[in-house]
């Protein structure tokens, strides 16, 4: 087996230009952090693909099975002898196919922001909190150990809040911020739990030692975890269920979604970074990580099947009614997510029925590739009408003919239309959720026409419908801006042909899979149907929107209202939490138990006023109570004490 | 090395202020003298490893045994092992922080620092103290400087919270003195070694523990007898509370673990589940009261007794990693609140209010101080790279190696704290130094060199225990053991 | 037996020869008062002095009169105390036209004293107490033309005779039982049926009454209020400390069979006492009043101290007073300069005092945390020790008790600190001039205050001369 | 030699001291109070006569306190009168419930 430890520079570099750019970059590098930034990614996309290649092509193998190999490893924190917290790399198909994604989109959007952030006043900030992010993520692939996950996830998690709230004198985004942060805190509340519970009983945190023990049957570790219950509930499906939630929180499953669109305050490039490509799905990544084990217990993966269907399908029709093209993207990306989910929740772990795990991981790797693209059109969208909401756009495909193109492809990509990337993976999904569960595929048809209607209203809307007003002030963009959405254009276009499943597959052994034309033609008839529907209704200007809206009705200002999910969670914090649990402690803690200090003072005053009558000043009680004490001594000691 | 020179140098020091004309004198000699003691304590940290690497297993290090008073047994016996090393450490980096913040403390200046250096000395006394008579004594020198401290050089209802704290402290203080008369009366002894190597009848340790526990707890702000800590911060100048949050909270856990536990194990043990129990509601109940307050200072203050509350939950499992995260926690929370001190002092030396709603965007004015005050919310709220998430999780993972069920739910509630302790430290720093500014703070100035140079002694601390824990946990795992060690023994023995 | 009498008898003649001498003095033509004032300072420094040097034990009289190593000790606390007090009450005598009787009048009780410390008869210690209180009455008059003066040595006068009225009936009957007056004899006469119960408590309502324990302290505040400030901290200090010497010692000797007995009375009176002292204390507002009954709650802990009836018991109760000593006539030497030059002795008073006089603020407060027992000052020793003392008994309660209250005397004593250094003030009491004499007593008080406990010697010691049951 | 059993004799002392401390406590005239003390001082010295003639006749210790008691008792009225006249130049009074200046 080589040495992989050269990995080790993949991430270390991000973190070093983080270090430079955080502290010196106001003073040194104003505007050459850009530079720097990108060149440093640059050389770490370079190895991570050097990794690949070396891994999938020439020493990955053995036997025809991928391996797991630990690049490197050294104790961080022993807790007790056998638990510690190791900080090591893990490599295996999916750390490998992750760390490509990650390096590779997060250079697109450094590359991106070169133009994007041209003249902010904390440029060199926004480029160290980017290196931070990509830092962290990288972390959080390579992970070996289920602690060391935590650890980069709550980075991610804080990186995240970072660049969402970058602008912050801007008080949605302080607050968008701050909601990210606290949900996905929530969610990693019932990851760590998981944790404990599962290192206590697996005696280790070291990821493969854990899965190879709870994963033998018969294996005393096992038979503890899988009897011991709370509540009738095997304390294996309590940790899974658990560690899931921490997944959905930060891959924005229902019901903790909530943050997800409001995190598109930050800037557009991060939202292709972070809320797209890669920190969003890792949840999935997470799953699909300790998958053995979830593959052991098929509630849980009940569990993570229905979360992922209901999510899909609610944060379809959601996405059909929102004009904040930015939220409208979210909520594409909240559903592809349930994709992914649910492929992992219909998966097993060998051989055949591990389809859905590769589809999965498949989709994971199609979706980084559009939905940046998307996301990165966007923006340049937005940089050139200042605005966010649908009514601004229109008619741009003859202004910014190139992002047109680009945008484009990626929606047919994600609406699945052969040969473009999203139709293979999701081919593969359909597929996997088609042989284990009927309803799950009935669902999953159904939201594939939904998002190739709304992702076509999307893009109709913006570059169609009404004539443009915009007199073209300052061209399409800087190079810099141009240069990714081409390049993630072609990947759009290109990935989908790689043979993924004979490299990520469940058990590491490849996959025969074969796309047959017969399977295929229901999801891409209902696809195109789809589109032509979105064309008619949005193509050009008219009330057709309107008619639709009102036929709806209820369910329409419904899903416009995000299914009053905000408000719920308003009500929860502010009408419970607040008033009736954090008010009362307070009042409580000043009133009561301060107050029960206090009140000894008070009585220790009273009594010394209270007494204060024996001191009356005349010499002759004085003497009365001379003598009355020496009466009660003789009293007490001649009578009573013997 | 000898170890009274921890405690003489700071004797000097406090001499020679008292001969200083003027601020300017008196800052620089009180910041020299603590500059010499943070060397000396990383010396004698060196000389630690030294030991350790030559061999050398004894449960206490460069230890000095002299009799003090004959008639009644009570020696000066000193010594240190991992742990008060720890501690000795963070003292000498929290005193020169906090020198280096009030540099510019020009009401009665010479006094303020004689009480500040005063206060360390009676803190590093305690830490290296063998012997329960000293203990006390260094416990008690520690107190009557935070009175003044508080009461003239405050703000607010000082002289109600000096009063309040002095008082609540001197209480604590009387019932570890009784804890001691039991344990004295018991070995006819006041030496900690030696006590432990004797085994005190378990009706007597029952008897006795509370008041020691309780004593030491008043100290470390055990719930319910907290309600000085938020009173006495607030009212405190910013080096006052720093001291009292980043030191003398921590005498009381030192005192729980070093006394308390360590010579009581049985009744340790047998009282545990109270210990748990108070120390549960106080992690809670710290937060979420916490997340109800609007001054700056009573948040931290708050906060304090809810990241304190994980010392004592820390200490009550008395499970060997439980212990080690306690240490690891006094350790790191005395970093981080002295550095969350810091920062809210500069803030309110500049706006002139500590009132979240009428603070904002302070981040465009003053990058530096706004970046400490987000960088200790973030250490407090447990974030990987700083020392609040190591100290957190390893109290955590102890706890969870405690096979009792309740204790199981109680880590989990402990747990639960994290999210509200992110909800109101966001809640602060997004209102403070994110959001729109108001013009009347738009002419603010940046940390000066001194608060710059004291904030980043604070960071680097916390920061390298965040980074690299594995050298601080070899540093006190030792300590710890030896604790261990007694408590395993004696109830195995049952 | 001449030398003997001379050796043996040695400070009571110091003080005699001076006592003479002053009346010389007196008859001879008129002085300066300064230069009477540095004469009788060097005089009582001479007798200090002298009390240090050959010192023995022996017996005179028939066991009238006995003295050895702890005896003289004793006998020195009391010269040292005399003389800061008259050190500090420079300031005051100069301009007062009888400083002379003063010093007759305070001489003759120190005189008293000595004998009544070394009293081996009840009657000798009958006519020691009675020597050293009548004068004190009469010197607690001695602002001849203040109306609270007279009252208040008319209340000592009245009460102190009522006392000695108590303790004579008991010294009565126990003759009556016991047919002896010698403590050696005594000691093997007394058992514990009622009448010497009676009689012994009458007794020691009478020692109670000398050290002011509760219920018999009520005189106290209202003396120490009215007295002349010199004469109120002779009163606090060193009639006090006497009483307790000879307390200590004849509890601990001659009514060793009644151990259990006094035991139990002390417990019931020094808790009594340390409460009621404290809680009295809270509310007073006059300085002198305020010491009167802090030093009441003192006596409460010396009780405690007695209480524990082991060597320790003992030496700490000494080693106690030698402190009290110091930080109470540091206290005192603030109040009695303030009241001397400004005639102001409320709390109220000394509002930002530390503004105008940061010397004596300290040097009060100094004095006032050794009162309260907070290291490194002495008090802390001394009040550990007689805890630790009282609590070789097994009596945690008590002792956890009394540790609660020494935190609401903290309270008060904090009070008047939190008054001189953070309360602000219109008129505060401007800046003093405090001549040579009086800020020499004060530097010695706060040495004492700090050395005495730190140098462990001073207690070990007291502790290699004292003895318990 | 006599028919007289000590009994009557304590019975007299004892009577004799709590008349005096009735006195003490109800008069108001600081002259009367000082003369309820004296006869208090009385009933000891008998107490002591009667106890040295009855039960220790081979001694003279009570005698001889008594002697003492009554030159001290003597001393002790004169300061207490010379004070109750200071203090009737002051007060114009020596009734006892003038001078309650100082209380609480």
């Amino acid at each position: 087996m080589s040495n992989y430890s050269y990995i080790v520079w993949i991430p270390l570099l991000p973190l070093a230009i983080f270090l430079v750019l955080g502290i010196f970059g106001k003073k040194y590098f104003k505007n050459t952090s850009g530079i720097i930034g990108t060149l440093a990614l640059l050389a770490s996309t370079v190895i991570s693909f050097i990794a690949a290649h070396q891994y999938f092509f020439v020493d990955g193998k053995v036997n025809g099975v991928y391996q797991k190999i630990i690049a490197f490893k050294y104790t961080w924190l022993a807790f007790s002898p056998n638990v510690s917290i190791d900080m090591g790399i893990i490599i295996d198909p999916i750390s490998i196919m992750m760390l490509v994604v990650v390096t590779f989109v997060s250079l697109m959007v450094h590359v991106f922001s070169l133009g994007y952030m041209k003249g902010e006043v904390r440029f060199a900030t926004y480029y160290a909190f980017l290196s931070l992010f990509t830092f962290s993520m990288l972390g959080l692939v390579l992970s070996s150990n289920l602690f060391q996950v935590y650890m980069f996830w709550e980075l991610v998690g804080v990186s995240s809040f970072l660049l969402i709230g970058y602008y912050f004198d801007k008080p949605s985004a302080v607050a968008a911020s701050k909601k990210a942060f606290i949900v996905t805190r929530f969610a990693d509340l019932g990851f760590l739990i998981g944790i404990l519970i599962l290192a206590f009983y697996s005696g280790t945190l070291d990821i493969n030692t854990l899965i190879e023990r709870l994963t033998a049957v018969q294996s005393t570790h096992f038979t503890s975890i899988a009897t011991a219950g709370f509540l009738g509930v095997s304390m294996l499906t309590w940790g899974l269920t658990l560690i899931f939630i921490g997944g959905a929180g930060k891959s924005a499953m229902f019901p903790l979604h909530i943050w997800l669109p409001d995190a598109m305050e930050g800037p557009t490039p991060v939202s292709a970074l972070i809320h797209a490509a890669t920190m969003v799905v890792a949840g999935v990544y997470l799953v699909a990580r300790l998958f053995p084990v979830f593959s052991m217990d098929a509630s849980v993966l009940t569990i993570v099947t229905y979360v992922g269907a209901f999510s899909a399908l609610l944060a379809a029709v959601i996405a059909c009614t929102q004009t904040d093209i930015k939220r409208v993207l979210a909520y594409s990306t909240m559903s592809q997510i349930g994709y992914m989910m649910f492929a992992l929740g219909v998966s097993k772990q060998v051989g055949e029925n591990g389809l859905g795990f590769m589809a999965s991981m498949f989709h994971l790797f199609t979706h980084a590739f559009f939905k940046s693209l998307l996301f990165l059109g966007a923006g340049a969208v937005i940089h050139f009408v200042h605005s966010n909401e649908m009514k601004d756009m229109g008619g741009l495909r003859k202004l910014m003919p190139i992002t047109h193109i680009a945008f484009l492809i990626a929606c047919l990509a994600i609406a699945g239309i052969p040969p473009f990337a999203g139709f293979f993976s999701k081919e593969e999904i359909l597929m996997a959720a088609f042989h284990s569960n009927k309803i799950i595929y009935g669902v999953a048809l159904f939201t594939a026409a939904l998002t190739a209607f709304y992702m076509f209203r999307l893009y109709f809307s913006i570059f169609w419908s009404k004539e443009s007003h915009h007199h073209n002030s300052h061209g399409e963009g800087t190079v810099s801006m141009k240069l990714p959405l081409i390049i993630l254009a072609c990947c759009a276009v290109g990935v989908g042909f790689i043979p993924f499943s004979h490299f990520v597959t469940a058990d590491g052994s490849a996959l025969e899979t074969h796309t047959d034309m017969l399977f295929s033609i229901a999801p891409v008839t209902l696809t195109i149907l789809a589109i032509l529907l979105a064309a008619a209704m949005y193509k050009n200007e008219n009330d057709k929107p309107a008619k639709a809206a009102a036929a709806f009705g209820a369910l329409y200002k419904a899903a416009s209202r995000k299914f009053y999910m905000d408000e719920l969670y308003l009500f929860i914090t502010k009408k419970i939490i607040f008033p009736l649990i954090g008010r009362p402690v307070a009042w409580v803690d000043k009133n009561i138990v301060d107050g029960l200090m206090n009140l000894l003072a008070t009585i220790t005053a009273k009594m010394s006023v209270l007494i204060k009558g024996l001191q009356s000043g005349k010499v002759q009680s004085y003497a009365l109570y001379f003598f009355g004490g020496i009466a009660a001594l003789a009293v007490l000691f001649i009578y009573l004490w013997k | 090395m000898n170890l009274s020179l921890l405690i003489l140098l700071p004797l000097v020091t406090a001499v020679v202020i008292l001969f200083c004309k003027g601020l300017k004198q008196v800052r620089s000699v009180a910041l020299a003298g603590s500059v010499i003691q943070l060397l000396a304590s990383c010396f004698l940290l060196v000389a630690y490893w030294k030991e350790k690497n030559a061999g050398n297993h004894s449960p206490m290090l460069f230890e000095s045994d002299n009799v003090w008073f004959t008639a009644l047994n009570i020696h000066y016996h000193i010594g240190v092992d991992g742990i008060s090393i720890a501690m000795i450490l963070l003292t000498a980096s929290v005193v020169v922080a906090g020198i280096l913040v009030s540099w510019t403390m020009e009401k009665l200046s010479k006094e303020f620092f004689f009480l500040l250096v005063l206060l360390s000395m009676g803190a590093y006394g305690f830490f290296i103290s063998l012997d329960l008579f000293t203990l006390f004594f260094f416990l008690e020198i520690a107190v009557i400087p935070k009175f003044l401290l508080i009461g003239i050089w405050g703000s607010g209802k000082k002289e109600y919270s000096a009063m309040k704290l002095a008082l609540m402290l001197m209480a604590g203080s009387a019932l570890v003195f009784v804890g001691l008369m039991g344990i004295y009366y018991q070995t006819h002894s006041y030496d900690i070694m030696q006590i432990s190597q004797m085994h005190i009848p378990l009706e007597v340790q029952k008897f006795f523990f509370p008041f020691a526990f309780v004593g030491f707890g008043i100290f470390a702000a055990l719930f319910p007898f907290h309600t000085w800590v938020p009173d006495g911060h607030a009212s405190a100048p910013t080096a006052a509370s720093m001291f009292l949050a980043g030191i003398s909270m921590k005498l009381g856990g030192y005192g729980c673990l070093r006394v308390a536990t360590f010579l009581m194990p049985e009744a340790a043990h047998a009282y545990s589940w109270i210990i748990i129990l108070l120390a549960t509601i106080a992690i809670i109940y710290g937060a979420f009261a916490t997340m109800m307050q609007t001054d700056l200072k009573y948040i931290n203050a708050y906060s304090s007794v809810s990241h304190c509350g994980f010392v004592i939950l820390g200490i009550g499992m008395l499970t060997q990693t439980s212990i080690n995260g306690a240490v690891l926690q006094m350790v790191s929370h005395g970093l981080m609140t002295a550095l969350f001190f810091a920062a809210i002092g500069m803030i309110y030396s500049r706006t002139h209010t500590r009132m979240v709603a009428q603070l904002g965007g302070l981040l465009k004015v003053m990058p530096f101080i706004s970046t400490i005050f987000v960088i200790a919310g973030l250490c407090s709220l447990g974030l990987p790279g700083f020392s609040g998430f190591v100290a957190e999780m390893t109290v955590f993972m102890g706890s969870w190696q405690n096979p009792d069920g309740w204790y199981r739910l109680a880590t989990i509630l402990a747990c639960a704290s994290i999210v509200v302790t992110a909800v109101y430290i966001l809640r602060a720093a997004g209102k403070t130094v994110m959001g729109p500014i108001s013009n009347e703070y738009a002419v603010l100035t940046d940390a000066t060199w001194n608060e710059k140079l004291a904030a980043a002694i604070l960071v680097i601390g916390i920061v390298l225990i965040g980074v690299a824990p594995f050298l601080i946990n070899q540093l006190i795992a030792p300590g710890t053991e030896n604790i261990m060690q007694q408590v395993g023994k004696l109830i195995t023995q049952k | 037996m001449l030398t003997d009498f001379f050796i043996l008898l040695k400070q009571e003649l110091v003080i005699t020869v001076i006592i003479f001498l002053l009346l010389f003095i007196k008859l001879g033509k008129d002085r300066s008062n300064e230069t009477i004032l540095n004469w009788i300072n060097l005089f009582l420094f001479i007798n200090l002095v002298a009390g240090f040097f050959g010192s023995q034990e022996g017996i005179l009289f028939s066991e009238m009169f006995h003295t050895n190593k702890l005896v003289v000790l004793e006998k020195n606390i009391l010269n040292l105390a005399m003389l800061l007090i008259s050190m500090q009450s420079y300031s005051w005598l100069k301009m007062h036209k009888h400083v002379i009787e003063f010093y007759l009048l305070l001489l003759s009780t120190l005189l008293g004293m000595f004998f009544m410390i070394s009293s081996g008869n009840l009657l000798m210690f009958y006519l020691g107490l009675e020597l050293s209180t009548i004068p004190l009455a009469a010197a607690a008059n001695f602002d001849l033309d203040k109306r609270r003066s007279s009252e208040a040595a008319m209340k000592m006068i009245i009460s102190s005779a009522f006392s000695s009225a108590l303790l004579l009936f008991g010294i009565s009957i126990v003759y009556g039982v016991s047919g002896t007056l010698v403590f050696s004899e005594l000691s093997l006469h007394l058992v514990a049926d009622p009448l010497h119960l009676f009689a012994f408590i009458l007794l020691i309502s009478g020692f109670a009454f000398k050290i002011s324990a509760v219920p018999f302290h009520l005189w106290t505040a209202d003396v120490y209020e009215g007295a002349p400030v010199a004469v109120t901290s002779y009163l606090s200090v060193v009639s006090k400390a006497a009483v307790l010497f000879v307390f200590v010692s004849v509890l601990y000797t001659v009514f060793k069979p009644l151990a259990t007995v006094w035991y139990n009375i002390l417990f019931v009176l020094s808790l009594a006492t340390i409460i009621i002292g404290n809680l009295f204390a809270l509310r007073q507002n006059n300085f002198k009043r305020f010491l009167a009954f802090s030093s009441i709650a003192q006596v409460g802990f010396i009780l405690i101290g007695i209480s524990g009836s082991s060597q320790a018991g003992m030496a700490s109760v000494i080693y106690f007073i030698l402190i009290y000593v110091f930080s109470n006539l540091a206290a005192f030497g603030v109040v009695s300069l303030v009241s001397a030059i400004t005639g102001k002795e409320n709390i109220d008073d000394y509002k930002a005092f530390y503004s105008t006089n940061p010397l004596l603020s300290w040097i009060l407060t100094i004095a006032l945390f050794s009162l309260a027992g907070v290291p490194p000052t002495a008090g802390f020793f001394g009040k550990f020790f007689l805890l630790m003392a009282g609590a070789a008994k097994g009596n945690y309660w008590l002792i956890g008790i009394a540790a609660l209250n020494m935190v609401v005397s903290f309270y008060y004593y904090l009070r008047v600190v939190k008054a001189m250094f953070m309360d602000s003030n219109e008129e505060p009491i401007s800046k003093l001039s405090i001549p040579i004499l009086p800020k020499l007593a004060l530097y010695i008080c706060v040495i004492g205050i700090i050395v005495t406990g730190l140098l462990s010697w001073v207690y070990d010691h007291i502790f290699s001369l004292s003895s318990g049951i | 030699m006599n028919g007289i059993p000590l009994t009557h004799i304590i019975f007299l002392s004892t009577a004799l001291f709590f008349i005096g401390m009735y006195g003490l406590f109800t008069r108001r005239n600081m002259i009367t109070m000082l003369m309820a003390i004296e006869l208090m001082l009385n009933s000891v010295n008998i107490n002591f006569v009667a106890f040295n003639k009855y039960l220790y006749p081979d001694k003279l210790d009570g005698i001889f306190f008594t002697l003492f008691i009554i030159t001290i008792a003597a001393a002790e009225a004169a300061v207490a009168i010379a004070i109750i006249i200071n203090l009737y130049r002051s007060h114009r009074s020596i009734d006892v419930e003038d001078a309650t200046e100082m209380k609480f």
